[in-house]
């Protein structure tokens, strides 16, 4: 199974973790992007994630179908949030199964690289001082980027 | 000439203060041509001169052919994850 | 945070991201190893895990002692399971939170690729024609192992 | 010479038919002389001749030497994960 989606509802790692195993796997692999009370070295309180949606599923699911034809992993899926997000809180959450560890490993590694990358998401920070910026990954900052 | 719809979102539609701008463009325009074209807008002045541009959803490059029909957006940097 | 421990109950991968998991995190990796159903294209339909327990636990502390210097990350946490384990259940859960992806991505990669070298625990395969067997992963077989 | 109590586990404890396996050594003796005297011995005929050995829950070289405190253990191939 493979399934990618831009959702405003809260991320369910358990939900991942269960929909992408079955018993042919011997290996799941998941990674989580959860807001951070830190960034650039300015305190932060919440986040805003604004998408392109329509575009954002459809890069989401090009680069499900890279990681899949790439790492020959059939189990994969990734929803982004979006929406106002609270410290903690996950922002994005993928998981893959195979039946060996390196493909499910890789295939994650991929999908979250990729992400960053290409897929027409943005997020406006909230910092403690009252102000909010929008992120900009090809300014450079003082600290590097999660 | 005809006139495009361009989808502007987060910073960009900040610095237009919209989430469209109309941009016009004549029949086999290209991307590169759009761009042009809008540089020469007032309202698109705070927009950088090259920003990513997605056509029916998807990054296209400076040669893309252009319709009047086409899906049009430009992308600024992206930072989800 | 750390922490490891060979166990004799259900592995929960959602109290090990929530045992990781910090407002200064950005990013959660989790790897589950769970049953499958072949093992070197026999059938499978369970597994006995026996450890030397002693030592297992102090290897696996050892390995995320390494894990935490050689990446930085300080919350880490790994939990393997021993005693009958069925199809599709987790017999080890490993999850590292960090700041940054990169970090919490090859620390947990370290600590299963350790523990598959070096953590005294066997396996114990029960096939569906009536048999079972010792897993040698020094022995080559017609099929990776995951 | 004293005796050791040697731990087996898994497909080594299955070989012997016991948890332990007790090996004399003399004071001095390296891990090396341990696995030279257990060959020796009938109930380790199955056994392989240079298995990985534990001593005090780490792994030991064949240069290591032993007292008689010392937990020692034979450590099978390993396949955990």
């Amino acid at each position: 199974m493979s399934r990618s989606a831009i959702v405003d509802r809260r991320i369910d790692p358990a939900s991942l973790i269960a929909e992408v195993s079955s018993d042919d796997c011997g290996a799941v692999s998941v990674f989580l992007g959860t807001v951070r009370d830190t960034s650039d070295g300015r305190s932060v309180n919440g986040m805003d994630y604004t998408a392109y949606t329509a575009m954002a599923e459809d890069e989401l699911a090009r680069i499900l179908a890279e990681a899949r034809k790439q790492f020959d992993v059939t189990s994969l899926v990734v929803e982004h949030r979006i929406g106002a997000l609270a410290l903690g809180e996950v922002s994005v959450g993928i998981a893959a199964a195979h039946a060996h560890r390196a493909p499910a490993l890789d295939a994650v590694r991929y999908v979250i690289e990729e992400i960053k990358k290409r897929v027409p998401i943005w997020k406006l920070e909230h910092y403690t001082d009252g102000t909010r910026d929008w992120v900009d990954p090809t300014v450079p900052r003082a600290e590097a980027r999660t | 000439m005809s006139v495009v719809t361009v989808q502007l979102f987060a910073s960009y539609a900040d610095l237009v203060g919209s989430n469209t701008i109309e941009v016009p463009i004549r029949q086999g325009d290209k991307v590169s041509d759009l761009l042009r074209n809008m540089r020469s807008l007032p309202t698109a002045s705070m927009l950088p001169a090259m920003p990513r541009v997605a056509v029916n959803r998807a990054f296209a490059s400076e040669h893309t052919v252009l319709r009047a029909s086409d899906e049009i957006a430009l992308i600024p940097p992206v930072s989800g994850g």
